[in-house]
């Protein structure tokens, strides 16, 4: 018979390298027609990550994301960064870029500045505009700067910085200290159906809430989530690295490392909670790596819930969720008997 | 993948023929759809690896699915994707629909043929039970002509099989005396989608209506002893009882016993005789659910 | 060597290849077409996925010479100089891929599926895919992309949009 | 048998009679691959505020394509293919490597093996794994030597004809064996327990002592792979200034020249390395593996050399998730409260140190869980046993403490009849909290993402079973 359950988990995990430094270096160049170009020494392995620096440095200049376009990953060209690594590439290199681009962007306020007769700092970007702040109608387009810039002042707006997370060292006796700069918190709901004669599990459902401070881009972050939960349905019940007695890995392939399939993942449903964190790019943190890290908690306490068994090591295999199921009955049946 | 030879075989006679020439000087392997064979040879030791294949996968009068005086025949190149489409196997083999529909992927199954899984012989061979079950026979054709054999005789032990090195798997051959009959195949591998079987079972009986009675109960495992076996103590302890839950549970205890498992990665052996109590259990009670609509119908 | 001829993408192309070769390898080493990607060469991954002949397979599991004669179609096959496929529209749309490498061969699945089935059910979409595994999405965004293909959403090739 | 396949009898009649070079198969002219040069772009990437949008990926229209070039899409012109040849014994010394036969086959251009390389050691804190094992095996997937071939066909058969001589060592494979004193040192001089963290904030005896009723309990994780989709790869390729180029799976590109420029005693200034994009990370992609060995095989052929990981070397030979042994005690006020936690978490590193360090770091601090606790004391151990390398994966430690703390979380709220939404909602952590190295947490929203998921999923409070 199938026994439906739920289980509830959350999590905090923390963005960036601990207390070790792990800065980003980031070079964002104007171009002469207002739209502008990144380089990065991060690296994109699949998350999105260009993009959403993009979006940083597309944002602090007022232009649109497709207006930037990112050169990454050469160490000829590139500056230096940690790398895609910690979940820090949106805080980190993310706040190295908005920095960078901040600085470009002085540049074009100081060219602009006489022409609209105010002060550099009265000046604020929108739609591809320079204009005064409170008068936006008195405005002039970014690239008629960005070109004068160079054509005229002789000073191309080019910017770079450098962002490193603040952290403290820990006490070496009481680890006590700050070791990261910021955390992100996340809460799944797992829904179950497990199999009381197979110890079979079905996942049916599973609810996430992640906080990434302010969601960049949004359908990148249900991304992660999504990405991130498959990883943990295989974490918690299917997948493990098996050796024999002689210390030879027997699975390593992936006919018998099972992973999840598309037929094995449940219906996945993100939210983004309201979050805001003012030391992140835009109020950005990172979403990487917590996305994975509950979905197994919430699909063991599922499991719990639906036939009462506590499985304790991971993967929570049929034939562990079974034996469980097993042991359960037969304690069961002996309070019977003794009762 | 090291290097071998491919002769092209353009019939069965032809294929025969290839494998008479070659067996006797060089390691050879038969290649129909691949999937087994390909995967195997990638990583396969010098002393495994073949000088030659033998590709039967264009030959063409090995691909039919009719019924004919003798059952329902099916050609040893009918792909699992085709057994999954065909219209006749379908209306009179659910279970077969849903056997192959277990192996591995859409891009497996479309490659795949029944009859290069039976050959392959592996323990869980997913093909196997069903057809045992319903007492399929085999076609054969080596220098000598055509001979016959159940399946169930076929399968010799693990990856091991009764043909000889010159011999060509040619038809699978339902009986008439099976056509029809209601059968459940269920399969419990490690995850849903491209999974191998920790066990596999099928079950299939005519229903004595009078009686309400089981009328040549089959129960086939697989995965769970060197090759597909009959629940001979099950099927014996079916033969003319009344049709009753309780029945189907104390045959699938007894299927237990014909079960001979292995510890292994996949699962301990005590795991897979408990599984083997609860699919035979279910695989019967799908068997008669069949029966019950088929008799609905008429 | 083994001549193979067979129509890929189209065009007929021909090679002499060893006879040990997959098709994979002759796409992406001889005719240069580097999209069916090779994830693990046994046919468990699906990133080699092409259309032999309507049917989708991995081109690791086929020989070279298996493939002569035969209709190929490749990832590089689906798009035209004016406009991306639907199914690469919708993909790009949702963020359906992320690292990419399985991309291609789940594009072929979905092709191969919406030919045959244009209106298929989440489960028929999950059973397509399942050849073709996916450490990044866990599949979601890809499922609702060939949803939104499926119901016309994106039947308008992305160069005649408005 | 001794009769060869006429295919190979032809190709080593062709290798032995005419120039390498020869061999050398550039990929024919490609083929017209129809591109939409020009396509429309998505609203959502021309919108301004850039921020929140629904952006469309540039790369992500590449991939649809069939036309972003991964390292194995790539080809250099006379580029040899490297195969590793693999220990295949967990834990041995090497006593002769013979590579004679090797190099004699027809197609093999250079062989390396670990005498080969400069400086034989990297990590990201500890340098103690070697680019290719020299004197000790300590897992099976460590590389003995290397091959360039014309083909990799070639390249695949001469590894099989390198010849090892090893002395086996009774291998550790338990992580507990691993931390007894009497256990030999699997790297000595370095200890067995090669990292050790404390946390300790507040008094967990006083806390204990004031608790309701106290939870005992001990949780497993397994070795888990991160199944990147692309194997990892890399070609290597000098110019005649002494620079090298690689093109590289690498996620850090930075970090990763500076191990190259240790291992082959290349100045950086002479390296450039080129991570095009990477065929999915999640942790496996942090450090050089092939790096070294296609750069060193690339000098000694003169020619551009790649090599890409088969799928098993993807499990045997790069980093995994750290299997954990994690026992957990948590004092309880009779509303559920936590007063007092102490954890010890034991990491089994494998064969060599990698990230433990982070991990083991990450894991120790993350173990509390999102909760204020005020008396805690958290200690962990990472040891080195003979099984494949761990290292950096999503999560670093998170995912196993977690299924810990909110496994017993749930018992918890079972034993006191209390939901397990309401017990998470007691104890979360809140705006301004200290967290357990008593960092005062800022932009928390625990109880948020409860009450979100909650909501979403229907939870209606009854969780509470008696």
């Amino acid at each position: 018979m199938k026994r439906r359950g739920r289980g509830i988990a959350c999590m905090w995990y923390p963005i960036g390298f601990t207390v070790a430094a792990n800065p980003s270096a980031a070079v964002v160049k104007i171009n002469e027609d207002g739209t502008a170009t990144l380089l990065t020494g991060t690296v994109e392995t699949g998350q999105g990550s260009l993009t959403i620096l993009a979006q940083i440095v597309a944002e602090e200049l007022g232009i649109a994301t497709d207006d930037v376009h990112v050169v990454s990953a050469d160490t000829d060209t590139t500056p230096m960064d940690t790398g895609a690594i910690a979940s820090r590439t949106t805080y980190v290199t993310g706040n190295a870029a908005r920095l960078a681009a901040e600085k470009a962007k002085g540049i074009l306020f100081e060219v602009a500045a006489p022409l609209l007769q105010v002060k550099a700092d009265q000046l604020e970007v929108c739609d591809r505009k320079i204009q005064v702040k409170g008068f936006p109608q008195r405005h002039i387009d970014i690239g008629d700067v960005a070109d004068r810039a160079r054509g005229v002042n002789g000073q191309p707006p080019i910017g770079s910085a450098t962002f490193n997370p603040a952290t403290v060292a820990l006490d070496p006796e009481t680890g006590q200290g700050k070791p990261f700069a910021t955390y992100v918190y996340a809460t799944q709901i797992a829904e179950v159906d497990v199999d009381d004669e197979t110890g079979e599990v079905e996942v049916l459902r599973i609810v996430a809430s992640h906080d990434c401070g302010t969601p960049i881009n949004p359908m990148l972050v249900e991304g992660q989530v999504e990405g991130g939960i498959s990883m943990g349905v295989g974490f918690a019940l299917e997948e493990e690295i098996l050796f024999d007695a002689s210390g030879r890995q027997v699975n390593s392939n992936l006919t018998n490392y099972i992973m999840p399939t598309s037929l094995d993942m449940p219906e996945v449903v993100v939210e983004i909670v309201d979050s805001y964190d003012p030391t992140g790019p835009f109020g950005a943190k990172g979403v990487g790596e917590p996305t994975c890290v509950s979905t197994a908690a919430a699909i063991l306490n599922a499991i719990h819930d639906a036939v009462g068994v506590r499985v304790t090591s991971l993967p929570a295999t049929a034939e562990k969720v079974y034996a469980g199921i097993k042991a359960k009955r037969a304690q069961e049946a002996k309070q019977i008997t003794a009762g | 993948m090291r290097a071998f030879d491919v002769f092209t075989a353009k019939d069965s006679r032809h294929a025969v023929a290839l494998l008479a020439e070659h067996a006797a000087t060089s390691k050879v392997k038969v290649l129909a759809g691949g999937t087994d064979l390909l995967a195997d040879l990638k990583f396969a030791s010098a002393s495994h690896a073949p000088d030659v294949v033998v590709d039967i996968s264009r030959i063409e009068d090995l691909r039919s699915i009719a019924v004919t005086g003798d059952g329902l025949s099916i050609g040893a190149l009918v792909t699992h994707t085709e057994i999954m489409r065909s219209p006749l196997i379908r209306d009179m083999f659910p279970a077969m629909v849903n056997a192959a529909h277990t192996i591995g992927a859409v891009q497996t199954r479309n490659l795949g043929t029944l009859g290069g899984n039976l050959v392959t012989a592996v323990p869980s061979v997913d093909s196997g039970p069903t057809l045992v079950a319903l007492d399929a026979l085999v076609t054969v054709l080596g220098p000598a002509g055509r001979r016959q054999m159940p399946l169930a005789e076929f399968f010799v032990g693990p990856r091991k099989t009764a043909l000889k090195p010159d011999e060509l798997l040619l038809e699978i051959l339902i009986p008439t005396t099976s056509l029809g009959k209601p059968t459940c195949f269920l399969k419990f591998g490690l995850r849903k989608g491209q999974a191998l079987a920790l066990v596999n079972v099928a079950a299939s009986f005519w229903v004595d209506r009078a009686r309400n009675a089981f009328v040549a109960p089959r129960i086939a495992l697989g995965a769970v002893a060197p090759k597909v076996v009959h629940a001979s103590t099950a099927e014996a302890y079916l033969e003319g009882r009344a049709i009753a839950p309780e029945a189907m549970v104390e045959a699938g205890r007894l299927a237990v016993g014909d079960a001979k498992p292995i510890s292994d990665f996949r699962a301990s052996a005590e795991y897979r005789r408990d599984l083997v109590a609860v699919l035979t259990r279910r695989a019967l009670e799908g068997a008669y659910e069949l029966a019950k609509a088929k008799q609905s119908e008429k | 060597m083994t001549k193979v001829t067979l129509n890929v993408n189209g065009e007929t192309r021909t090679a002499s290849v060893p006879p040990e070769m997959t098709l994979l390898r002759l796409l992406r080493e001889e005719f240069g077409l580097t999209g069916a990607k090779l994830g693990c060469d046994v046919g468990d991954c699906g990133a080699c996925t092409v259309i032999v002949d309507g049917k989708t397979v991995n081109s690791c599991l086929m020989l070279a010479p298996q493939a002569d004669g035969r209709d190929v179609l490749t990832v590089e096959g689906l798009a035209t100089m004016e406009r991306l496929h639907p199914i690469q529209k919708a993909f790009e749309e949702k963020g359906s891929l992320q690292c990419g490498f399985c991309g291609p061969g789940v594009i072929m699945s979905a092709k191969a599926l919406l030919d045959e089935n244009p209106d298929p059910s989440v489960l028929e979409i999950r059973d397509a895919l399942a050849g073709n595994l996916c450490r990044c999405t866990g599949y979601s965004k890809m499922i609702e992309a060939i949803q939104d293909v499926a119901r016309g959403d994106n039947r308008q090739p992305v160069g005649e949009s408005a | 048998m001794e009769k060869k396949p006429a295919a190979v009898v032809e190709r080593e009649a062709r290798v032995e009679t005419r120039d390498v070079v020869e061999m050398l198969r550039a990929p024919a002219a490609a083929p017209l691959v129809p591109l939409p040069l020009e396509v429309l772009v998505p609203e959502a990437r021309q919108q301004t505020p850039a921020v929140r949008q629904r952006a469309t990926r540039p790369d992500c229209r590449l991939h649809g394509l069939g036309q972003t070039k991964y390292i194995d899409d790539m080809y250099l012109p006379g580029m040899l293919y490297a195969k590793i040849k693999r220990a295949g014994i967990a834990s041995a010394r090497i006593l002769s490597v013979d590579t004679k036969e090797a190099e004699a086959m027809p197609g093999v251009v250079a062989v390396i093996t670990g005498r080969d390389v400069p400086v034989n050691s990297f990590g990201p804190s500890l340098k103690d794994q070697p680019v290719l094992a020299d004197e000790r095996v300590f897992h099976a997937g460590d590389g003995v030597a290397a091959v360039a071939a014309v083909t990799e066909q070639i390249a695949a058969e001469a590894i099989e004809k390198i010849k090892v001589e090893y002395e086996p060592i009774r291998p550790v494979l338990d992580p507990f064996e691993s931390l007894k004193l009497e256990t030999p040192g699997l790297h000595a001089p370095n200890p067995n327990i090669y990292g050790h963290k404390v946390i300790k904030k507040g008094d967990v005896a006083k806390g204990f002592a004031e608790s309701y009723r106290i939870f005992e309990g001990s949780y497993r994780t397994q070795m888990v792979e991160h199944v990147p989709l692309e194997p990892h790869a890399s070609i290597a390729t000098w110019d005649p200034n002494g620079r090298l180029t690689i093109y590289s799976t690498l996620g850090r590109i930075t970090l990763g020249r500076a191990d190259i420029s240790r291992t082959l005693g290349v100045p950086m200034s002479r390296i450039r390395i080129i991570a095009t994009i990477v065929g999915g990370n999640f942790g496996g992609k942090n450090e050089i593996t092939t790096e070294p060995v296609v750069a060193l095989l690339a000098k000694k052929s003169g020619r551009p050399v790649k090599c890409t990981f088969t799928r098993p070397e993807e499990f045997a030979s790069s980093t995994t998730r750290h299997p954990l042994v994690m026992d957990y005690k948590t004092g309880v006020s009779r509303e559920g409260r936590i007063l007092a936690r102490q954890i010890r978490l034991v990491l089994d590193g494998g064969a060599y140190c990698s990230w433990s360090e982070t991990t083991l770091g990450k894991a120790c601090i993350l173990s509390a869980g999102p909760y204020q606790i005020d008396n805690l004391y958290a200690e962990a151990f990472v040891v080195y046993t003979n099984k494949t390398m761990t290292g950096a994966m999503r999560g670093f430690g998170a995912p196993q403490v977690c299924f810990a703390y909110e496994s017993q979380m749930d018992d918890i709220a079972t034993a006191l009849n209390i939901d397990p939404l309401e017990i998470r909602m007691l104890n979360a952590l809140k705006e301004g909290s200290l967290s357990p190295t008593s960092q005062k947490l800022h932009s928390v929203v625990v109880r948020e993402t409860l009450l979100q998921a909650a909501q979403r999923f229907g939870w209606n409070g009854n969780g509470a079973r008696s």
